[in-house]
């Protein structure tokens, strides 16, 4: 896997936003301001654009530059954090043309991490982080007992749907959710819907 | 909405184009982004002073851009939080060598921003960044415990730590000292206001929340946010009373402590009401033999054309007064 | 009525007492009357310079009292004139040898009121007073013929004859001089306004008058006084074009004369509108070939919480430029 | 007549004003801003109480300070211009402590011209000149023709009556009247209302 792929994988997930917009608008229209149907697809569709004819041949810098592209295309909560895991991702893949399917793991773990240093938010804490950290765990055990991808990306996807079904078991304690206290725990949380929409692009790229 | 404006995407960068009109000797932009506002006298060799976020609170934050204040402020769209991409533009531009400070209000979307923009500022430019949070809305949330994250809103008190900083920058102290004079001033301010109209984003149309005509909202935020509590309206000493109550409380400030007080308007409110309520804070601070050594009054920080006021007081030092005294000219704030 | 205030009557007095307690550095009162209000610097040997008015246009008129511009002000009730006796006690306090020049608005209260104080001086104090009365909002009526009386209502464009008659004062003119400066300002200074919400007065308790969700009332006086024409409220810029084709034909203003432009919020407008609307003004003076010497934004001339704005030019000549120029300190205006 | 005899005016005067409120307030909510009754009765109360306890002899004196009295309570329009005629009626009589009955006009006489100095209006502009001026010529030529007091101050009072119902003939130029233009010209002036209590209350001191 190479340039190519990492390409296809921005298009599925700008696809998917594009495609979900409504239903994320009314996600967050429950807990928050509404806003993030349109920030995830303005988001997601600049970073794809943002790389889209690019000859670039470092993944790294694919990653990066798409990063940066959605951080200026949307500075809202969730486009920032996106852009964060974005440019993490590029930085740990720095200087990258070929992918091994561990790699492909490693975009998603650097991802994570990238989102968990800028917003400081623990698992738990009800946010994107519940949706993507069991995904990755998920995947990362696959890989690492054998499977092939397509059977791992299944994996992770499932994980990160039970995880976003999962935040309706928690307190939010960041963003405007949070001011809600006890009364947030019942509700599904808009962010990690977002990382469970992330996780069936990726599945779509590699299952088909 | 009855607002003065043309096409409501266009608010935001109409209003740059005017105030850059009005105010060519002291603000310009940089990167070609109206949004980049940096000083116009660029003093080499000083810490850079860089603030920024969301429109709709003139004068805050870009007002206080200029000489003895701030060096530059990035400008997001109303409420929304300008992107890391502007303030790392507005970084560049004002540093000389001596580093920048950021002082931001405590918003999610600010605080993400601006971390982004202070790392790509290490990475890629080589420019040393410090940053300092103003939380200072005791209605927002408890005090923060020892080694706990300050989850209080910043409000109109971030104006005193824009100053104290200003002055300090001014004084050419170096990078680590501005930031302890700015977080000294952060953590001895206290603020808290009361809402009695809502206001209108020009891009959504209505108002964000209703308020019957005979009420008022103890404690809302600046962007609408809820309050400690509603009820019907009162008369202004006894508002100003259950105010400074919590304030003078939450720091705590004791007997003969000499403070700076911000009264500021929400927009809507006229100044008379604001010196009637300046009136009642001197009566009550010297019921408690706390020294009142300086008085703001006006619009400070906005929030659109809601109505109300909020109250501020910074407790002082001997150096948080020279910083507070020293002089300082921008487009909103002139003192000599 | 949503006011942040105590007892309607003490409306005033507890605004005044508010404003003695905010700057003491500043202002001060006479007679022992908190209503006569002076200057706390007095200069010797200066003219004085006096004006007075009703309340509820804050910062007029009060707020122009300091260094380089007014000397005194005494203080009517909310849109009432304030009394003879006490411009006479405002008179007796500034006046230094030199004589006082009163600068006051053309309203029937305070010219009889003003006159009335005028030969008081003279005949009881022996202080000599010359008087200038601005009247320049181009909506209240025609211009006024050559001999007859000018009977148009006086605006926000005062702000223009406060400043350039302070500067002269304070460079040490006579009173002669001073007024002279004073009059050629005012008859170069021309206002429009439009108005978007109405006020109340705080003993009135009710609004002036009612206009409609999406109506504007374009030449509205500061109290509510009848405009123009009430209309379908507009895009700024078709506003602004509209107000200043009345301007601009009025005095009439030619090809490459100078202007300095007053944008003066009415009281709950957002300073984001009024710069939507210096950006407007500064497109259509540019397509008349006039030239923008310098911008004054911001609530300068308040009608309580009233929703508009106005718009102030006066045309320069190199000597109202310089007085223009000059710098002044008061506790609304403070200018290097 | 003495001073006594000036404060037994000054209190029929502020009678009359405080007994037409109600009166005034309904005229001049029609025309103008339905402040007068509270302003004419508040000021003329003050200028009979300012001069009430005085020992003051000089009859000059004494109608000077109830003028300055009554422009420091009500510094509204028709506060300063009666005030403006109770100053000038001082300063013309200043020094007299016996009135002759020609005194008396005289005193009406100056406060006409106090109030047409301070105004600036001219008879025929529907304004309180217009109750007063044809009063104060009827009260002349009554007296110079040889009349007695009593009679005179009838025909006074009688031309001020007409001089008020006259104003409904006459444009409004002045004061927030003026703004109405033509339409201004059925209504009855409350100034010129003012004018004629003032003479009602004069009559009332001499014909008992
Ligand atoms: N500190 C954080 N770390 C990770 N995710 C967060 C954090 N704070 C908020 N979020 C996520 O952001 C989502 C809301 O995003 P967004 O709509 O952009 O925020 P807002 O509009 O309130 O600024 C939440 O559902 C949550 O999952
Ligand atoms: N220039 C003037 N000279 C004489 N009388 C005047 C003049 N202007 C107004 N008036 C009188 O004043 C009356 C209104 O008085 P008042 O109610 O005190 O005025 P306002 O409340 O409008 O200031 C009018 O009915 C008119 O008779
Ligand atoms: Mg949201
Ligand atoms: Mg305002
Ligand atoms: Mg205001
Ligand atoms: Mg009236």
């Amino acid at each position: 896997m190479n340039r190519t792929y990492i390409i296809r994988l921005l298009k599925e997930i700008q696809d998917i936003m594009v495609g979900n917009r409504d239903y994320l608008i009314n996600l967050d229209s429950i807990v928050g301001d509404g806003d993030l149907g349109l920030t995830m697809s303005d988001g997601f569709v600049a970073a794809y654009k943002a790389v889209l004819d690019s000859e670039e041949p470092d993944i790294g810098k694919i990653l990066y530059n798409a990063g940066k592209a959605m951080s200026t295309a949307v500075p809202s909560t969730m486009g920032t954090l996106m852009a964060s895991g974005f440019m993490q991702a590029g930085k740990v893949l720095k200087g990258k043309t070929e992918l091994t399917d561990m790699d492909i793991a490693d975009i998603f773990g650097a991802y994570l991490e990238g989102v968990a240093n800028r917003g400081k938010a623990k698992v738990g804490d009800k946010t994107f982080l519940d949706g993507l950290d069991p995904a990755v765990k998920a995947l990362k055990e696959a890989l690492n007992a054998g499977e092939l991808l397509p059977v791992a990306a299944t994996k992770a996807r499932v994980a990160a749907e039970e995880g976003f079904k999962n935040t309706t078991n928690m307190i939010a304690v960041h963003g405007r959710a949070a001011t809600r206290g006890e009364a947030s725990r019942t509700l599904e949380d808009p962010g990690a819907a977002v990382a469970m929409l992330i996780m069936k692009a990726f599945e779509k790229t590699v299952v088909g | 909405m009855k607002k003065i404006i043309n096409q409501p995407e266009n608010y935001v960068n109409e209003m740059l184009e005017g105030l850059y009109i009005a105010h060519p000797d002291l603000i310009t932009y940089t990167n070609d982004d109206l949004r980049c506002l940096v000083t116009a006298n660029k003093k080499e060799g000083k810490v850079g002073i860089a603030t920024g976020g969301g429109s709709g609170h003139l004068p805050l934050f870009l007002g206080y851009v200029g000489k003895g204040m701030l060096d530059g402020c990035s400008v997001g769209d109303v409420f929304q939080s300008p992107s890391a991409e502007q303030m790392l533009a507005v970084t560049k531009a004002i540093d000389s060598g001596a580093g920048v400070l950021y002082i931001y209000g405590n918003y999610n979307g600010d605080i993400f921003n601006f971390d982004m923009a202070a790392e790509m500022a290490d990475f890629e430019e080589d420019i040393r960044v410090e940053s300092v949070v103003a939380g200072e809305d005791v209605a927002s949330a408890g005090p923060s415990k020892e080694g706990e994250k300050n989850t209080r809103r910043g409000v109109a008190g971030i104006f005193f730590v824009y100053k104290c900083a200003g002055g300090a920058a001014d004084a050419m102290l170096n990078l680590d000292e501005v930031k302890r004079v700015a977080e000294k001033a952060a953590n001895n301010v206290r603020t808290m206001g009361v809402a009695l109209t809502p206001c209108v984003v020009p891009r959504v149309g209505k108002p964000g929340f209703t308020i019957e005509e005979d009420e008022m909202e103890i404690g809302m935020g600046i962007h609408g946010e809820t309050g400690i509590r509603r009820g019907k309206l009162e008369p202004a000493d006894q508002i100003v009373d259950e105010m400074l109550e919590k304030i003078v409380n939450d720091i705590p400030y004791v007997n003969s402590d000499e403070v700076a007080v911000l009264v500021n308007g929400l927009g809507a409110t006229p100044l008379d009401e604001q010196y009637i309520v300046t009136r009642r804070i001197n009566q009550y601070l010297k019921g408690k033999g706390i020294k009142v050594y300086r008085y703001y009054v006006g619009e400070y920080a906005t929030s659109l054309e809601m109505a109300g006021f909020s109250i501020s007081l910074l407790k002082l030092d001997e150096e948080l007064k020279g910083y507070l005294d020293a002089p300082a000219q921008t487009p909103f704030f002139v003192q000599l």
